[in-house]
């Protein structure tokens, strides 16, 4: 039985729909990750969760019961907000604290609880001031270790490493994965960082306009994204059209052997990172020539053009071409993704 | 609150009209303590020509009951305040943070106190008293108290509800917290600047209440208000500026300790609400 | 007591069974505050003395008349039981106070002091502002309308309204009187009409305002005509009494009125009026009643109140309100039935500075109108000279 | 949906307890106030229903100059007050001086009840005032009576400025938590954004306090329009503000009189009630249109 | 003559040092990113040079004059603030028009800029909400329309596009680029995306703990970080511990030829990516096994165990490694960096 499911949930804000029949299941100590355009729900999603917006239809059930009439507090869910909300009245110590106190929980086991959660966000020093006397990422962290302390059975974050530099983000994510396996705590995480969701997620739920459109396992999200609304959403693509006739996908910059049989004009995606560029000019090559050129540290992207196309590529930084350079691209048919045209 | 940078370079113009404004308001007030003690002040001397301590002598003797009523009327109207405070903070919290249909006719409806002279439902009132069996009675004169107080109350309240919203509250209960938790951890605090001016001011009103102490208390309440008004109606200057004096300064020594107590259990800081 | 009814047996017990009774009771003593003077002697006199005779704890509170008339009204539409024990009323109030059943009695019967030294044929007993008291309320004290002014800056004493307006007219903008329906400014108005037309016709006269109208025309005349001579050009009038006082207090003035015959008195001895002051009556006279003390028809201790009453009834009690330290109103008892010794109480007793003696005042004495009246000749004033 | 359904009545009940004191108390002696404006009044022997008072004080010739007066008198005085409170609260907050005793005095005539504030009005202004007394003193004037007729005069002054008197500090002192509890970063964002301090006040601030200035407005204009005492003792014998023509009524001792109190009583109510929802609609609009 | 030169700037907030003497010049329409860690400064930083904060000392020199004494709203430096802080009583339209509205701009003019830049912040239909209605993405891009649509001089981006999604934040970033080069707005951006910095930057400066470490080009940065620290900072690293004789690196895993001759024990930094992972056994390879491995999309990230060492490695997707394997590590000298032991 999932932990969570949330069936059909539908929610309206002055009669414009936000959420238009979410389904998703999520199995205990699962950590999802929920991707999605800025507006598309997902914050409004969390909030159903957790009891702070009422669904206008749908249920929630939660190991098989719903919550639907459960009150806020006892759902055991707790959200760490986008926005922080932070009590302005409270030190950061008592603000962590926050939940334990109401919980009643031993006085001893609070204190070092917050010591705990202090240390491990980097927040010594900060204990006693305010929230208003934090920087971004402090708050951040705060509002983090605030939901942590607590132990929840089912853990909503909302973009939380948003405002903190990569270090950090690094440290708390392992953090929280790790707290999340060892207390077994059922995760629903807001990111934008692809990245990050796909390294840390158990599955990964891609959200447009109020829809879930794919839920699947990071490796098949990226690899086979279900549409190309998806794909997009997913990372940079590139398109060609073109069709398929016995194993082999035409385009107008070649001719590509795939597993498709079935004959059909598509439309093809491929990733940038997925084109092999190289100075040396393969037989098998495809020419183009490097017309932009943007330098990421670890790597670059180009802009190769084609005969009449554009495609964007990335590359390592082992070798770096220049803008006008000529390139062979190589493109490994069982890179490309295929939607009906 | 403002920006450091906004007060340091704000010029002396603000400076200037706070203290003339302060000086107007408070200036009329040293008339009152001079009247206090001024048993002769012809035209046209700018200080009186003779002093007196006919209405300190008759306001401290024991036979005046000043003093004990004072503390009387300070016991009522702080049972009142309280009373009022704990009616408004629920009603100014719906009036200030949902919507719900009719919440315009509420927010006027609360007003109608205010509105109606009192005397006009003065009869009403007092025969719905009798019939409750409160009419004469210490909570009698409490329950009528509350009428005049709750539109003060309630839309102080509601106005820092409006700014403060829901969002604290909902953060406080996802973290677990009951709503009486809530309620004590996070609203109080956060609307305390809100409780202080509400709460004065139902003190005041409630402290100055005479005509409804009269109707209810029917003589066996009897509060400072009460025994201070005959003398203003009368135009004994003398007495009348003794017993405000006294009703002033018991009413601030009163409204500092309430905003001290509010204030050290729930923090001394003004919030961000906006 | 659920039966606020009740007690009317108090009037079948003997006095020495009510003395009896009443040991260790509270007796609620409800009536106008506003004067410290006033105040004081009940708190510091009366209430002492009963405690002492009569084991008696008098509780005062300070009530204007219109709250306790619309109390009892209140209390007399559920026929509850009510707080007060004696309340001090007079004229259009007690008329509406009785005509309305809000009393208790007929009880001044039982008052060993009345029947003692009080003259209970008299016209000022038995009428209050013409209407038949019929034994629903006791004599507290006498009043007297006096016209109060500064000798130090009138430069003659008017014996008439004649004279009044010829003082007014060579100093304009020095005198005014509170508008009616102010209490005492309405006396002043009725005074004046008594002084242009006499008040014996409205003793019979029919309360209509036309007949009242035509009487009293002259009167109105005579306002309209003094009328830019006051004050701010008779634009305003002060509200109260209280008003015209602290005008002549400060000088803005040069004469108040006053329906109490040592207040002025009382004003000098405390600082507020000038020791220049002094007081007058017109030849005619001018308006005189008494106010009065009665039961409200549900008092909870009505045998409390009886034995109050009685003792304010004494010769010690109005002696003291008489002496103008204490207080100064004028005494309700008949001279013709106290003692010598008692008489010699009384003689000893100094008048307030600026004070008319007694027997002056007692000559110079004319009854209020029928309460009734009153509020036609306001209405009429309102009409005739304000609205002009 | 029982869930639903409660969330709706949430609101309801959590005005329930204040609203029974309002309605079931005041409402059931307003009811009563009403039919004793409409004649009946059992107690006192009136029991037939009738419009007669209401055409009586209607029609009454002094009526409408009442209406006028009370009208001027509480709308001039809120008015001012609302400027002078807001500018109070303003100046405070911007003040660069240690605040304490600042923000305790300015207070302090709210507590003094407003007949006393007459009384205090009375002894400045009236013509052997304080006031007058200085101007004397310093030789501006002569004689008591060439100082200006500021009380118990047609237009009110006197009456104003006790209200003004009173009202200042009560909208200061609302406005000024609002105020103190703004975010300052707010300001901060507008005046990087290059908005002046006057702009910041006029675009920023103001908005943000309009709410409770718009709510205290109404609760002292309503107070100062039905309220008997301040013009009992400052102002004119005619005009009488509507609320002295009740209280005069009021003392009437004759108690068939008392229908015209409530008549005047139920016509100052629901005037009231108009001119407070003119407002609300008058300010409603302009703010729609505040492009 | 620089547009923006801080000189010296330091702040305390209760006694403690948060900027200790900042230095930085940025030239009239650069674009500079500020990196650094969660409450180094950054905020601070942008905030004193926007006025909003007076510096405990130091100077601040717009075009060679002292801007100390200008009123915040002369200075012409615009903030797109951290945590938007839009004005919640301001629809969306307002909200954005505000500045121009401040500035008495031409009604028409006005009108017309709200819809250009409601309409390129991807708004539309949000114009006549309220901030409180709007998702966090969304409030971050009225912020920064807002902050656009007075054409600045000097733009203050404080992490603008930390709630945005992948290609919004793309979109945005162009059209910030391309504003910015057409109205010649100098821009300093705050950002914790270090790709973003390296991509768009004219010149990057890495601030640690209230002081500039580094300030240079990207390359030179992402390439020759000063420190150990500026090299922590602004990415993942692997240090080995080695001396250098005779133009070679020894270390315990192998000797790399390098340019520098002096003699000396270092500790050498080599970025993930720098290091070439293949199955194929080269004999110049250093030898290794994968003993954890995560999924990234376009990429993958290792660990590798050497004798004695773990390496941290990121490679395409094109051959994927499973755990367990042996692999060959091929390390360019010239990718190494060193620093003094
Ligand atoms: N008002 C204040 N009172 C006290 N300390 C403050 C105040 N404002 C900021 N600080 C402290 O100053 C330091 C720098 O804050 P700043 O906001 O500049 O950091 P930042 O570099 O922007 O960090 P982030 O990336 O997390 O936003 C932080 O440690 C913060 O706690
Ligand atoms: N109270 C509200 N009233 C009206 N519309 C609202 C309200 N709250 C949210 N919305 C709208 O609902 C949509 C979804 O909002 P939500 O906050 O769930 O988005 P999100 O996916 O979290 O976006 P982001 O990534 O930008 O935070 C948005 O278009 C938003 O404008
Ligand atoms: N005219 C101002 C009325 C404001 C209300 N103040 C309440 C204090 C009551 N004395
Ligand atoms: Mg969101
Ligand atoms: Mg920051």
């Amino acid at each position: 039985m999932s932990e969570i499911l949330l069936s059909g949930i539908s929610k309206d804000f002055n009669n414009k729909k936000v959420l238009k029949g979410i389904n998703l299941s999520v199995q205990e100590g699962q950590m999802i990750s929920l991707l999605g355009p800025s507006g598309c729900g997902k914050t409004t999603t969390l909030k159903v969760i957790a009891g702070l917006i009422e669904p206008d239809g749908g249920d929630i059930l939660m190991k098989g019961q719903s919550i639907l009439s459960t009150p806020i507090e006892k759902r055991g869910t707790v959200i760490v907000f986008q926005d922080y909300l932070l009590f302005p009245h409270l030190t950061i110590r008592q603000n962590i604290g926050f939940g334990l106190k109401m919980a009643k929980a031993d006085k001893n086991y609070r204190e070092d609880k917050v010591q705990e959660m202090l240390d491990l966000m980097e927040l010594k020093g900060q204990e006693e001031k305010y929230p208003n006397q934090l920087s971004g990422g402090q708050k951040q962290r705060v509002a983090l270790a605030r939901a942590l302390a607590v132990e929840p059975k089912v853990l909503l974050l909302d973009e939380p490493f948003s405002n903190l530099d990569l270090r950090l983000r690094e440290t708390m994510r392992e953090f929280i994965c790790s707290l999340q396996k060892k207390l077994n705590i059922t995760t629903i995480l807001v990111t934008h960082d692809k990245e990050e969701a796909l390294m840390i997620s158990d599955k990964i739920a891609v959200m447009l306009e109020g829809e879930i459109k794919q839920f699947g396992s990071p490796v098949d999200l990226y690899e086979n994204p279900v549409s190309e609304e998806v794909a997009n959403f997913f990372g940079e693509a590139n398109y060609l059209t073109g069709t398929i006739e016995k194993g082999y996908f035409n385009s107008s910059i070649g001719k590509f052997q795939t597993h498709i049989n079935h004959h059909s004009s598509v439309r093809a995606m491929i990733r940038p990172e997925k084109i092999e560029i190289s100075s040396q000019m393969y037989k098998t090559g495809i020419k183009g020539t490097v017309i932009k050129k943007r330098y990421a540290g670890d790597r670059v992207h180009y802009r190769i053009l084609l005969k009449d196309i554009e495609l964007k590529c990335i590359a390592a930084t082992k070798e770096i071409f220049h803008i006008g350079q000529e390139v062979s691209l190589n493109i490994n048919g069982n890179n490309i993704v295929f939607y009906e045209g | 609150m403002m920006g450091e940078k906004m007060k340091k370079t704000t010029n002396i113009f603000f400076d200037i009209m706070m203290y003339s404004i302060i000086f107007l308001l408070v200036f009329p007030l040293l008339n009152l303590v001079i009247w206090s003690f001024a048993k002769n002040w012809p035209w046209p001397y700018l200080l009186p020509q003779e002093l007196g301590l006919r209405g300190i002598l008759h306001l401290l003797g024991p036979s005046s009951r000043a003093l004990k009523n004072l503390l009387f009327s300070i016991y009522l109207s702080m049972v009142v305040t309280i009373i009022t405070l704990l009616l408004s903070i629920p009603a100014a919290k719906a009036l200030g943070v949902y919507k719900f249909r009719g919440k315009e006719f509420f927010k006027i409806l609360i007003l109608a106190p205010i509105i109606v002279p009192p005397v006009a439902v003065a009869l009403g009132i007092h025969l719905t008293f009798i019939r409750l069996g409160l009419a004469n009675t210490f909570w009698g004169v409490v329950l009528v108290h509350l009428i005049p107080c709750l539109p003060y109350g309630i839309r102080i309240l509601t106005n820092v509800f409006e700014i403060i919203g829901e969002s604290m509250e909902m953060q406080a209960r996802v973290l677990g917290a009951t709503p009486w938790q809530t309620f004590t951890y996070v609203t109080l605090p956060l609307i305390a600047p809100g409780l202080v001016s509400a709460g004065s001011l139902v003190f005041i009103v409630s402290f100055s209440q005479y005509f409804l102490t009269f109707l209810i208390g029917g003589g066996r309440v009897i509060t400072f208000a009460m025994m201070m008004f005959p003398y203003i109606q009368s135009g004994d200057r003398m007495m009348a500026s003794v017993y405000s004096l006294v009703f002033v300064a018991a009413t601030l020594v009163v409204l500092i300790l309430m905003e001290k107590v509010i204030k050290s259990y729930y923090g001394a800081k003004n919030y961000f609400y906006l | 007591q659920s039966n606020p009814v009740a007690g009317e047996d108090v009037l079948e017990s003997s006095w020495e069974a009510i003395l009896e009774e009443i040991k260790g009771t509270e007796v609620s003593f409800y009536g106008w505050g506003g004067s410290q003077m006033t105040n004081d002697w009940i708190d510091q006199y009366l209430a002492v003395q009963l405690k002492e005779k009569y084991d008696i704890t008098l509780n005062r509170v300070p009530m204007n008349i219109d709250e306790i008339l619309n109390k009892l009204l209140g209390e007399k539409q559920l026929n509850t039981s009510g707080t007060i024990d004696v309340v001090w009323i007079n004229g259009e109030n007690f008329y509406t106070a009785k005509t309305n059943e809000l009393l208790y009695g007929p009880f001044v019967e039982k008052l060993p002091n009345f029947e003692k030294y009080v003259d209970t044929e008299s016209i000022e007993v038995k009428y209050d502002f013409g209407f038949p008291v019929e034994g629903y309320e006791a004599p507290y004290g006498k009043a007297q309308l006096v016209m109060i002014y500064d000798k130090a800056r009138v430069e003659f004493v008017p014996r008439n309204h004649e004279e009044l307006m010829e003082l007014i007219k060579n100093n304009p903008a020095q005198f005014t009187y509170p508008a009616p329906p102010d209490f005492t400014g309405s006396a002043f108005v009725r005074n004046i009409i008594y002084d242009i037309v006499g008040y014996e016709q409205f003793v019979t006269m029919e309360a209509d305002k036309e007949i009242i109208s035509n009487a009293i025309q002259p009167a109105m005349d005579y306002l309209v005509e003094l009328k830019p001579y006051l004050w701010r050009g008779g634009e305003t009038y002060p509200a109260t009494i209280a008003q015209l006082d602290n005008m002549f207090a400060d000088q803005e003035v040069f004469m108040s009125v006053s329906y109490h015959p040592n207040s002025a008195g009382g004003k000098i001895l405390t600082g507020e009026f000038p020791s220049t002051t002094n007081t007058f009556v017109f030849d005619k006279g001018t308006i005189g009643n008494t106010h009065f003390l009665a039961i409200p028809f549900n008092a909870p201790n009505k045998a409390g109140a009886l034995a109050v009453i009685d003792f304010i009834l004494s010769v010690e009690a109005q002696a003291s309100k008489y002496d103008p330290k204490n207080w100064g109103d004028l005494p309700v008892l008949d001279n013709s039935k106290l003692n010598n010794e008692e008489r010699k109480t009384f003689d000893a007793i100094d008048l307030a500075p600026g004070a008319l003696p007694q027997d002056i005042l007692l000559n110079h004495r004319v009854p209020e109108m029928p309460a009734n009246f009153v509020p036609i000749i306001e209405e009429i004033w309102e009409e005739n000279v304000l609205g002009r | 949906m029982k869930k639903k359904l409660n969330h709706k009545l949430k609101p309801y009940l959590m005005l329930m307890p204040a609203m029974i004191i309002i309605l079931g108390i005041f409402v059931a002696g307003l009811t009563l106030g009403l039919l004793q404006s409409l004649g009946y009044f059992p107690a006192v022997g009136l029991r037939e229903i009738t419009l007669k008072y209401y055409k009586e004080v209607i029609m009454d010739e002094g009526f409408l100059s009442s209406l006028k007066f009370s009208l001027w008198i509480a709308f001039m005085s809120s008015l001012l007050s609302v400027v002078i409170g807001v500018l109070l609260a303003y100046s405070i907050v911007v003040s660069k001086y240690k605040k304490g005793l600042e923000e305790i005095v300015y207070k302090l005539p709210i507590i003094v009840p407003h007949a006393v504030a007459a009384l205090l009005i009375y002894t400045l202004l009236s013509q052997s005032g304080i006031l007058p007394r200085f101007l004397y003193s310093v030789g501006i004037i002569q004689e008591q009576f060439q100082f200006p007729a500021l009380l118990f005069d047609r237009n009110g002054i006197g009456i104003i400025f006790a209200y003004v008197w009173k009202g200042t500090p009560f909208i200061a002192m609302v406005v000024y938590t609002v105020l103190s509890n703004i975010n300052e970063k707010l300001q901060d964002v507008a005046m990087n954004l290059g908005a002046n301090k006057r702009q910041v006040f006029l675009h920023v601030l103001l908005p943000l306090i309009m709410p409770s200035v718009l709510s205290s407005f109404i609760i002292i204009f309503a107070f100062s329009f039905g309220a008997f005492e301040v013009p009992y003792l400052l102002g004119p014998t005619n005009p009488r503000a509507l609320p002295v023509k009740a209280f005069i009524e009021y003392t009437h001792p004759d108690w068939t009189n008392r229908p015209y109190t409530m008549t005047i009583n139920m016509i100052l109510t629901a005037l009231s009630l108009l001119f407070i929802w003119i407002y609300h609609k008058t300010v409603k609009y302009i703010s729609k249109y505040d492009g």
